[in-house]
């Protein structure tokens, strides 16, 4: 509230016309009520706190209030070896954790300058693909239940299931996974790994057909979505967003094709962009039809690798692990794609230790609700619980 | 019409039969009715609810209580009632604790017109139709009630948003009525129902045997979800938004009454829906030829009979509409009520004059 | 892995390089202000000498047309113990103009520093500037909005400063655990 | 006004669509979901129809690689103390007493073959605290620690959750670590006497030093 004055808080009214244009009417005689959104509330996705005030239901201004699931990962990594810090990225990120680890070890091997067995390469895409479909899954399923479908997100946990079952069976564990290490893989796939996930693949398609139907073509749903929460591209760029969002706003811009890493540069896939004529550009559904059509093209990515993965009789993953993680005296800022946006690692090393002087973890979702205040401008209520599951946060992610 | 003669003998006779001081009859007429729609209501409802949702997204629902959960819901209830009554401090008492049981009062005195077979109703009143679309509307006033005395802020956007609501739909719904009431003249509901049986069944509803029917039907449904607070236009308790709307601060039996209500209502619209336009209790089945099936399955137990079933047919689509919807925003509720039914229900209303002036 | 090495190998040099021309343009604008180009191969770097003249270097980098690093895409505090200052790291690319990125490190005093606010420039920062507030205690001058982000508003302390001490108790709950 | 009609159509049919979609599922109640486990060849022939699982009664296998319970086989444990370094949350204790030479045989040797030389009377996990990363697994030398597949252990008591390990009991721990105490005694003394006799006769004998205090603990 910098910007309004309280007295002339009390004498302003913000309205969003049919054209999302803000209109600001002054001298009515209005009070606003403060609202307090959360941190215990259905729709901010776990323990994130808006301060609303509101005019009747129109959102004047919300400010977020971050720090509920704070965990010091920041501080856990000066304390904790290279390897250690692994389990605790899973946890920044819990609905992606391949992804994450993926880019926090990237970042290692970065500073190590060590070479990674091209098999490995592939399961690894393979699994941050499948962790990215899983948390787009969600992702949409929970926007639905913002929005009052309560179906969709069942089904949508339900294919979850099976992503998280295929997970368990290579790393043993469910959604913690602990499973890309820095320099390989805790352990190869099993043998029969290839044609249950060729199954999936079967399995899945049909039910995204399924599920775009039910949800995404939804009248309501599209009535609900379209136009609200429009964010230019320019604007998005300068706070920062990334990942679907950024995409959402029309920016064509995917760090697995801008900024490659692992083995992306060689696999066939369209950066998902919204489709103008379905929605506006930039709006909420843009950014959810984008998390739709990223799951198609994760599959297609995952059927790619399957063809194109090296067999290794007695493939040893744990060939190219260091013994003892301790990289040369500097820093490094690597990133990865992953399902909510850029995730990078800044981590400095002085080249004595095995823990690291600093490790930052840039989170995605961090930075994209740091718009939320802009976006929630004028906004009514359940249109600010749209934008807020449109941003698709994860406090573990935003609060570290 | 010999039917018309029979008509409510056993609650007249019911309502004359007093033991010694006691009206015992007028007691099993009021209560009958109200027992079974509460049995229903809190166990079946909400058992059948839980169950209907979790067929469609692919679960079990409650299985644990008695075979197949059965039992669930009466565990639910043993559960609300040893619950801690527990009023705000800050709220305010009287209108808190008023709130609920005006809601509860107010959707089970439409049950008086309501008929259950030809032969058994509260009271046929001659303005039954009116009454029950007057006393549906009492709900509002404990929405207001309870959402304003719960002195939250999350309560009271709830009531103001159902007020909105409510009072908005009720101009559709009613226009749609009366379109019915156009087609049997009359607003009783007992009259409704006898209007619309006859040897061929469900030929003789007006939703079949009217050309124009089926757009009040529509209407009517429409809005009566919105007069019910159901999804898609729950948006007074809308639990993402507003955490649980007007209800936010109750718990215990109170919360179980808010829960009565709104089965107890949703029950009653789908009477209404199914006796205007589709015949109450008449018999759907037609008699073919010498096979008299119309005649075998009418009667004052087949009309119970036919009128739950019908408004079970009725509360079931409710609930898929429910499981299957998002959720629409406040303004376009609005949007749909005044933009869209509204003009529709004149239009409908115009058309049925038309109609019954020169069928 | 052999190509992918040699073509890391190729990359990584090309990268440093147009980093290297992007912060010659901004030498040669700023001159001295700006210290010498740290050609590290995983995150080449210049530092702001002059700190008072971040605010006009980031405004420069942000909309010269040669450079147009829109983008930030993380701010990191750091603590150097042994210099006895605290920094920030910023890392700038340029979406859909160019393919340079680019780390600037800016440095403060350990005790009482403070560094200009880049928030106006790219909003990335104001959070990320809060947080590094919060976490090691620089403050950030002109910042619209300087409060704790992750800690309790009256929480004691900068929690990732190397010689951070726990507070002992936290309303009456025992802090370490 | 057209766009009006074709508002009301596309809700419709769309409204229609899904209810549709959701009637087939209601329809599709009949079938149930099997309770195969992702390494069975037919998991995704069984995955039609509800897919509840009720808990207790019917399970999800979890597959053999399946990182849930820290199991240590104490018979295979050389007390490196690798995994206690090692753990990230810390939720291990292990204390060891070096084997003195005459219990060798009696300590024993791993299924490896390898002479284990430390009594381990502390091996404390505890699994409330674990948070199953398996960094312990991967660095133990003999593969004794282990994640075991059995997801569900919760116990009503906390306490239960600190799993105890340790090969000797407290008076048997007292007793190894007196015999150790005394070894190193009699090392100390003999080490001693052979300075004085070898080097300096000159010099004063050291008083041989008595039973330390905390001396002789925990092996290192």
């Amino acid at each position: 509230m910098q910007e309004l004055g309280k007295a002339e808080l009390n004498s302003t009214r913000i309205i969003r016309q049919d054209d999302n244009r803000v209109v600001i009417e002054k001298d009515l005689d209005t009070e606003y009520m403060v609202l307090s959104m959360g941190p215990q509330h259905p729709s901010t996705h776990g323990v994130l706190r808006l301060e609303c005030i509101t005019d009747g239901e129109v959102v004047v201004e919300a400010e977020p209030y971050l720090g509920y699931l704070h965990r010091c990962f920041e501080k856990y990594c000066e304390k904790v070896d290279y390897p250690g810090i692994v389990p605790y990225t899973d946890r920044m990120d819990y609905l992606a954790g391949m992804n994450t680890e993926m880019a926090y070890c990237m970042a290692v091997e970065k500073m190590l300058d060590i070479e990674i067995p091209r098999r490995v390469e592939f399961i690894r895409v393979i699994v941050s693909e499948l962790n990215r479909i899983a948390s787009h899954l969600v992702a949409i399923g929970t926007y639905g239940i913002d929005l009052g479908a309560f179906t969709p997100f069942l089904f949508c946990f339900r294919d979850r299931e099976h992503i998280l079952n295929l997970l368990e069976w290579i790393s043993g564990a469910r959604m913690l996974y602990n499973y890309i290490w820095i320099g390989g893989l805790s352990y190869d796939v099993p043998a029969d790994f290839k044609k249950r996930l060729s199954e999936f693949v079967t399995y899945f398609k049909p039910k995204t057909v399924e599920l775009q139907k039910l949800l995404t073509e939804n009248e309501i749903f599209v009535k609900r979505t379209k136009g609200i929460g429009i964010m230019p591209a320019d604007v998005a760029i300068n706070y920062g967003w990334s990942g679907p969002m950024l995409r959402g706003s029309g920016v064509d811009w995917d760090l697995r094709r801008n900024d490659p890493y692992s083995v992306y540069p060689e696999l066939d896939f369209k950066v998902a962009l919204p489709d103008p004529k379905f929605c506006d550009i930039g709006d909420c559904l843009a950014r959810h039809v984008v998390r739709a059509i990223e799951m198609e093209e994760s599959l297609k990515i995952i059927e790619q690798c399957l063809d194109m993965m090296p067999g290794v009789d007695g493939f040893n993953s744990r060939v190219a692990i260091p013994k003892k993680v301790r990289p040369k005296a500097g820093e490094v800022y690597s990133r990865a794609e992953n399902p909510r946006g850029e995730v990078g690692f800044y981590i400095v090393s002085d080249g004595k230790s095995t823990k690291p002087l600093r490790c930052k973890a840039r989170s995605s979702c961090f930075v994209n609700l740091s718009a939320m205040k802009d976006l929630s401008r004028g906004q009514l209520i359940p249109d600010l619980v749209a934008i807020i599951g449109s941003i698709d946060i994860v406090l573990g992610e935003v609060d570290r | 019409m010999s039917q018309s003669i029979s008509l409510n003998t056993w609650s007249d006779a019911l309502s004359g039969f007093n033991l010694g001081w006691f009206p015992l009859g007028l007691v099993i007429v009021a209560a009958v009715p109200l027992v079974f729609i509460a049995l229903y209501a809190l166990t079946y409802g909400v058992y059948g609810e839980r169950k209907i949702s979790a067929f469609m997204q692919d679960r079990l629902g409650p299985m644990e209580v008695g075979p197949w959960g059965l039992l669930q819901t009466l565990a639910d209830i043993l559960k609300l009632l040893q619950k801690e009554d527990i009023v705000p401090t800050a709220a305010d008492k009287f209108l808190f604790v008023i709130g609920p049981l005006i809601m509860f009062v107010g959707s089970f005195l439409a049950f008086v017109v309501l008929p259950f077979g030809p032969a058994f109703i509260g009271a046929d009143l001659n303005v039954g139709l009116f009454y029950a679309v007057g006393i549906v509307a009492l709900e509002v006033v404990g929405i207001l009630a309870s959402g304003w005395g719960s002195n939250n802020k999350w309560a009271l956007y709830g009531a103001v948003r159902s007020v909105a609501q409510i009072v908005s739909y009720e101009i559709p719904a009613s226009i749609a009525l009366l379109c019915g009431a156009m087609m049997a003249g009359t607003l009783s509901m007992q009259q409704f129902c006898v209007a619309q049986s006859g040897p061929y069944g469900f030929m003789h509803y007006y939703l079949f045997s009217n050309p124009i029917a089926w757009l009040p039907f529509l209407i009517y449904f429409i809005a009566s979800l919105a007069e019910t607070n159901r999804a898609p236009f729950d948006i007074p308790e809308a639990e993402s938004e507003l955490v649980a709307g007007f209800f936010t601060e109750y718990s215990g039996m109170k919360f179980a009454m808010f829960f009565l209500a709104e089965y107890g209502s949703m029950f009653m619209v789908s009477g209404i829906i199914s006796i205007v336009f589709l015949g109450g209790w008449a018999s759907p089945l037609p008699n073919i030829g010498s096979f008299a099936l119309n005649t075998m399955t009418s009667g004052p137990a087949w009309g119970a009979f036919w009128i739950i079933m019908k408004g079970f047919f009725f509360i079931f689509v409710q609930m898929w509409l429910r499981w299957t919807l998002p959720r629409l925003r406040v303004d376009q509720l609005m949007y749909l009520c005044w933009k869209v039914l509204t003009p529709f229900a004149f239009v409908a209303f115009v058309l049925t004059a038309v109609w019954e002036i020169y069928k | 892995m052999d190509n992918g090495m040699e073509e890391a190998g190729n990359i990584m040099p090309a990268a440093v390089l147009e980093s290297k021309a992007a912060y010659d343009i901004i030498r040669g604008r700023f001159g001295d202000a700006v210290s010498e180009f740290d050609a590290n191969p995983t995150m080449p770097f210049f530092e702001v000498a002059d700190a008072s003249k971040w605010v006009d270097i980031a405004l420069f980098m942000r909309d010269d047309a040669r450079l147009k690093f829109n983008y930030m895409a993380c701010l990191s505090g750091v603590d150097y113990m042994e210099q006895e200052q605290l920094g920030i790291v910023c890392n700038l690319e340029s979406i859909g103009h160019y393919p340079h990125r680019i780390a600037v490190k800016v440095k403060c005093r350990r005790e009482g520093g403070s560094i200009p606010s880049v928030a106006c420039v790219w909003h990335t920062a104001n959070w990320h500037e809060r947080e590094a507030y919060d976490m090691y205690g620089m403050t950030f001058e002109g910042h619209p909005d300087l409060r704790r982000i992750l800690c309790p508003e009256d929480w004691t302390g900068f929690p990732l400063r190397k010689d951070y001490q726990v507070q002992e108790t936290y309303h009456g709950i025992k802090v370490p655990y | 006004m057209s766009e009006y009609f074709s508002n009301i159509k596309i809700g419709a049919t769309t409204i229609a669509t899904g209810m549709a979609i959701t009637f087939r599922h209601f329809l599709n109640a009949v079938k149930r979901k099997g309770d195969a486990g992702i390494d069975d060849a037919d998991y995704f022939k069984q995955v039609d129809g509800l897919c509840t699982l009720q808990y207790p009664r019917e399970v999800v296998p979890t597959p053999t690689i399946g990182r849930y319970r820290l199991y240590n086989d104490i018979e295979d444990c050389i007390g490196c103390c690798q995994c206690e370094r090692a753990c990230p949350v810390e939720c291990i204790t292990i204390e060891t007493i070096k084997t003195t030479a005459d219990d060798l045989a009696a300590c024993g040797k791993t299924s490896g073959g390898q002479q284990k030389r430390f009594w381990v009377p502390v091996f404390d996990i505890d699994v409330a605290k674990c948070m199953t990363c398996g960094i312990c697994v991967s660095v133990c030398p003999t593969d004794c620690l282990v994640h075991s597949p059995v997801a569900d252990f919760s116990e009503f008591d906390v306490k239960n959750m600190m799993y105890h390990y340790g090969n000797l009991s407290k008076i048997e721990a007292e007793a190894k670590k007196r015999k150790l105490d005394e070894e190193k005694a009699a090392k100390e003394k003999a080490a001693a006497e052979a300075i004085a006799r070898g080097e300096a006769p000159a010099a004063k004998p050291k008083p041989a030093p008595g039973p330390m205090p905390e001396g002789g603990q925990a092996g290192e």
